[in-house]
């Protein structure tokens, strides 16, 4: 059936257009100053116009953000193991974490320059700091909650606490897995801009804070609109896999067994 | 109808001659075995104090009343459940899989349901030794074939690469004795492996279990309520008492080998299910409320 | 080249037309023929560029005076020394709107003033106020980030904004204003803060270590500086190889603003470029030592060093706008 | 058996001040300075002395950060529900709040306070909008992976959507919920901290704002702890509260049997 | 042993009448009704063009091998599953349970884990009119009174607070039950509702769900295995081929009201047997493989 898919899909693109035309409506109403809240039309022309000179930052952005985040959800998949397998490092390191991860990562940053000069490193380490901790806590609470039964199976067999993780834990928690994942690529290009802002001579972040030195708002907005477009993009990517993956997880027979 | 085993590490003979040299061994022991589930107030006693010795090669039938423990003793012997006082001892130790190849068929057949059908049979294969190793080294196809031969003895052709939630009532439990057969085990614990199935594919699963009991003698524990079903199959039967749960009669069973469905009929073997009947009736009469246990 | 001294260097803010005679001298190869490997890294404020040094991260940097002289008050033997000194006269000001009426200091009284925490102008406030006779319970002053502070001032949110001028004046033309026309400022060197601002300033470490390649890289910076009085738009040319998202116009203006107004003084005409002079430090230290409530005041010579400066012939800068 | 659990709490603690202590040792050792990492040591001696001063700015900064935390846990609840309900929204909405995160909230700060002044309300928005997508994503995701079977149950009784969404979708999804709220706790403190940083005249944003700003590191480390110590505390909270609501989900009877 | 039925809105006379009044109504109809899961190739056809008609009031028994499409039947009836092809009319409308109170048990009782069972056995008076509305006007106290003596009745007296994963599997199926009859529904859908019971309680459940037909009358379809129970409970009783099933088999059950045990032993009851044993056995002959289908 690709006939309601397709309008499906239409719909939903057309609800997304909605959304700038109102935006549009909203600031030309409203009267609203470009130096607090540009037009996105404006916003799309100084994109398109700069683009030439924006490419370098955006791939350096894009590449720092996933270092970062590659490296983070290996830190995140084995602290959550460790944390969903141990009371004990529940009891430690969860607090921690979340002590860790109540503070602004900006106030990190300089510590990151003092040690690894300005420049990618910070960058990448501050992607990292900021978007490991929703992998944790998902993985964790995954492996907390899968049911003794899945378990037992292996159990029976004399698996090791590894195999039981490895076979029954982990697949078990892939959907809360991939719902992290949105949420620590989105917060993986945060701390990058952010670290960028702070150190870096290069970047969407150092476009950004120099844009909004410059009271330049829809080159500032257009830097957004770029993080906006790198994120989503990254999240169709995850989506593709996620499908895949954990299709067991979201099958859905509403109603629904025609052929 | 015959039970396919391929690289069966013995043949059926010298399976046979194994079977009696290790016949004097005790498989599975449980001596003053009890389990509460629960603690203080909420505490519920699941099983008394259980005296239970089952030599190596046996078959074993536990019937009685639903909730009298007996899923929770089959959990004891797979060190799924420790006990709350007295002792387990599978093959010479206390900690079951170590000692002993287990295979299991839990009452509800819990497949894992982001694997296939057929990954789901398979799992044994990669976890319990020496198929563990050779899994890693490339057998994995002969251990598919393997599968597949096991799926379409129970009636599952063309359901292999099924996942769980796509399969009836019935065939689940199907894969599910599947699963517990695949890496032959020495110690086989089947939990009302044909509840959900109609009579025939019942008595056809019988059959088969009974040629791969003969063939392979493994210790087998198996919970029914069908009394027919543990006549046909045991070689004794252990009836329990209602919750808390404690073995009142333990009989064995003497008809010959193999049996036949026709046998379940003859005068002898109704006497016997007759027996087991009144037994399980008085069994029935004692059941206290559970909380105020 | 391996025989090259490296040298991390950043800059007070992003990347400004002010800046331009770091990327000219680096453009021209000065700090090559130094024998000098310059990296510039743009910074986090002129104040931050202290603390970066200190830190060790950074080696030299364009930055303030005078949180060399807060820093050098607890731990003088860790905080860098200003070895030349580009803005001669502060940029420190109170910028409001010409409508509201705020003729002179008093006028303050009674107002909302938009501070941007932690910058010297709204740190020196208590000090501009006790000296010009203020009662500072009756000015009340709201913290914002600095790019808050004009849209702040022309929303009317605040009443006046404490500002650094070279900075404020710009942020008010991208705003779309007339900085000249429709806003008065208020400089705090017109009112008894006489205190010295930005220049170059090197790391203890480096002080010691390599002495050599802190006149050379002075040297260099005191050469740039020179030609680009002369020629603005060779300047411009070396700040947009650098950074080519700025605006170069406004830039322009920027840099021109910073001879006008912060570079050019009678006092600089006396001395040269570079240098200062001893009793006007002495009593800038005095101003901040109370305006900060340090509790030691470092002596002029622990904040400023003149060893490395290039004779004094070599220090006359004639601005020619272009 | 009040024994083993009790040692258990002992050695996590114990792991904790470790944690410290190591931290103390390695300055020690590294000589670092304490304008980039002060030892734990100062920073405490610091938080007591200065405490009586702090204390303001810590409650102001723990109202501000609820409020936004209470509103982000509603709008997070609702959106994760229209996302796991309807098809039109997961392919609109979702894309457009993984675009509104990419985005650091630090951009977004300015408008909040150009429309509300600065104060109060740029932070709880701030809060709001920096901690309400993990609750979203957790929610969408807990709906969606949904057994059909568990909906069966309610829809033979001919319950409606919202029947099910109440009796079974939400409660199914509570373990994931508790995940995003110690995620989203966290990320609200940063929200606040980064708007008061921004413009306002109290809360440990300004705090720390000042504290850098007179190269006070310790009083800024200070700052950071009292974030942290706030993390923990809340988290400690709602793992009182979690235990209680999802227990369910993390029964364990790992061989654990006996009275 | 009777059945407890407080708050019942009729008498059992009142009942008996309305029944009478409302016999030639159809409760469930299915007209060419056809199931097919999943698409192309690895499309299963469960099953085939169905007609199967029951009028109000009916007890209809279904068997069949396992695998044939009983559960799905059931489902359809239920409106979980639309048929790929003809009609599912449901007491005179496509949406069932808009139009008839409908009760279900389902093959695996899936009970809500974070309730206790007493909470799972209510959850349909929070959910169906007309006791939706008094659930909150505080009649909630006397639901739980209603819930307990349900549970009582199948010997789950102490278990009510308990959480589902506390209880046995027998005994979960008895919960699962009591969630089926606790709304008093026009439409009862029992699948295999006691495939996991001992013989015993089995029996004493059969002559609890009898009584409570005989003064309600709702309509039941009911899945089993076993012939027994089909001629003890049901009316008629329907024989479907192996998969992808079809109604090969329609025969009225005529022995007198109420049924006793003793009756399943009688010679018309065993032949009764053994005419549906042989229907099934042919039935089973015919099953193809599945993905050839
Ligand atoms: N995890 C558990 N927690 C608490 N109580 C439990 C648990 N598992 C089982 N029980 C209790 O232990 C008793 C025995 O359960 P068990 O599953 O062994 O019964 P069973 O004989 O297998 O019954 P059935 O024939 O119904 O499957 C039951 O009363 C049950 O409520
Ligand atoms: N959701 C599903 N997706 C795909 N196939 C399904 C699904 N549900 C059932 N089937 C298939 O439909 C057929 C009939 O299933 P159904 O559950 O109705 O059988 P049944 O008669 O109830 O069997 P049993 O007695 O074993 O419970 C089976 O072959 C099964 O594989
Ligand atoms: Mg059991
Ligand atoms: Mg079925």
């Amino acid at each position: 059936m690709p006939r309601p898919e397709i309008r499906q899909k239409l719909a939903s693109a057309g609800l997304i257009v909605l959304f700038f035309v109102g935006w549009e409506v909203f600031c030309v109403v409203s009267g609203m100053s470009d130096l607090i809240l540009p037009r996105p039309s404006q916003v799309f022309v100084t994109l398109v116009q700069r683009l030439p000179v924006l490419w370098p930052h955006i791939v350096q952005t894009l590449v720092t953000t996933m270092i970062g985040f590659i490296l983070g959800v290996a830190l995140g998949i084995l602290l959550g193991a460790l944390i969903g397998v141990s009371k004990t490092a529940y009891d430690t390191v969860y607090p921690l974490l979340i002590g860790f991860s109540s503070i602004p990562k900006v106030a990190v940053v300089p510590i990151f320059v003092l040690w690894f000069g300005s420049g990618t490193v910070p960058a990448v380490l501050t992607a990292l700091a900021i978007c490991f901790f929703p992998i944790v806590v998902n993985i964790a609470t995954g492996l907390a909650t899968t049911e003794p039964e899945l378990e037992d199976v292996l159990k029976a067999l004399g698996a090791s606490k590894f195999d039981i993780l490895w076979n029954v834990g982990l697949p078990r928690t892939m959907p809360f897995f991939f719902a992290s994942l949105k949420v620590a690529i989105t917060y993986a290009f945060v701390g990058t801009v952010l670290a960028e802002t702070v150190a870096s001579n290069r970047g969407i972040g150092n476009v950004m804070m120099s844009a909004s030195s410059n009271f330049n708002v829809p080159l500032l907005f257009a830097g957004l609109f770029i993080l906006a477009a790198l994120g989503v993009a990254l999240y169709v990517a995850f989506s593709l896999i996620e499908a895949r993956v954990t299709g067991w997880a979201t099958r859905r027979n509403d109603l629904a067994a025609a052929a | 109808m015959h039970f396919v085993m391929m690289h069966a590490p013995l043949t059926a003979i010298e399976a046979e001659t194994a079977a009696r040299s290790r016949a004097a061994a005790i498989a599975v022991e449980l001596s003053a075995a009890a389990v509460t589930f629960g603690q203080g107030e909420r505490a519920v006693a699941a099983l008394q104090a259980t005296e239970l010795r089952i030599p190596d090669g046996e078959f074993v039938a536990l019937v009685g009343p639903s909730g009298c423990g007996k899923s929770t003793i089959l959990k004891l012997a797979a060190g799924l459940v420790r006990p709350s006082a007295g002792v387990v001892v599978v093959g010479g130790r206390e900690v079951a899989a170590k000692a002993l190849r287990i295979g299991m068929a839990f009452q509800n057949p819990t497949m894992l349901p982001w694997l296939t059908i057929e990954q789901n049979v398979m799992l044994p294969l990669k976890i319990v030794e020496p198929y563990r190793s050779q899994f890693r080294r490339q057998r994995k196809a002969s251990f598919r074939d393997k599968a597949h031969a096991l799926l379409a003895q129970v009636g599952l052709t063309g359901f292999a690469t099924r996942y769980p939630w796509q399969l009836s009532g019935g065939m689940l439990q199907r894969a599910n004795l599947c699963r517990a057969l695949i890496h032959e085990p020495r110690l086989l614990l089947l939990d009302e492996p044909f509840g959900a199935l109609d009579q025939f594919t019942r008595e056809e699963l019988w059959s088969i279990l009974q040629d791969l009991w003969l063939v392979h003698r493994p210790t087998v524990l198996l919970v029914t309520h069908d009394l027919r079903e543990a006549g046909f199959l045991a070689n004794r039967i252990c009836v329990m008492s209602a919750r808390p749960g404690r073995i009142i009669d333990d009989s064995a069973v003497a008809f010959a080998r193999p049996r036949t469905i026709a046998m379940t009929f003859e005068p002898d073997f109704v006497a016997l299910n007759q027996r087991l009947r009144d037994l399980i009736t008085d069994a029935r009469r004692a059941a206290p409320a559970p909380s105020e246990a | 080249r391996a025989d090259e001294v490296k040298i991390k260097f950043t800059l007070g803010w992003k990347t400004q037309g002010s800046d331009a005679a770091f990327f000219y001298a680096k453009d021209k190869g000065y700090f090559k023929d130094e024998g000098l490997d310059v990296v510039i890294d743009q910074g986090e404020g002129s104040g931050a560029t202290v603390t970066r040094i200190m830190s060790g991260a950074y080696d030299a940097g364009f930055g303030d005076v005078n949180a060399i002289i807060q820093n050098a008050s607890a731990k003088p033997d860790e905080a860098p020394v200003m070895v030349y000194m580009m803005w001669n006269r502060p940029p420190f000001a109170v910028v409001s709107k010409t409508a509201s009426g705020i003729a002179g200091p008093k006028d303050l009284e009674g107002r909302t003033l938009g501070g941007a925490q932690g910058t010297p102008t709204t740190r020196l406030l208590t000090v501009f106020a006790r000296t010009n006779g203020l009662d500072m319970e009756k000015i009340k002053l709201s913290n914002m980030a600095p790019n808050l502070q004009e849209p702040m001032l022309i929303k009317g949110d605040i009443d006046a904004a404490l500002v650094f001028n070279i900075t404020s004046y710009f942020n008010l033309v991208l705003n779309r204003q007339d900085p000249d026309k429709d806003f008065k400022w208020l400089t705090f060197g017109d009112y008894g803060l006489d205190l010295y601002s930005n220049g170059v300033m090197v790391s203890r470490k480096l002080l010691a270590s390599n002495p050599k390649a802190v006149a050379g890289l002075v040297r260099a910076i005191n050469k740039a500086t020179i030609a680009i009085a002369k020629d603005q738009n060779a300047g411009m040319a070396a700040v947009v190889n650098f950074d080519n998202l700025v605006n170069e116009p406004v830039e322009k203006r920027r840099l021109q603003y910073s001879f006008d107004k912060l570079i050019i003084s009678p006092e600089m005409k006396e001395i040269g470029i570079g240098d200062v002079k001893d009793d006007r430090m002495a009593r800038a230290i005095g101003i901040v030592v109370e305006g900060y409530q340090l509790a030691r005041a470092p002596k002029p010579e622990e904040i400023f060093s003149r060893q490395f400066l290039p004779p004094r012939t070599e220090r006359d800068l004639v601005y020619v706008a272009n």
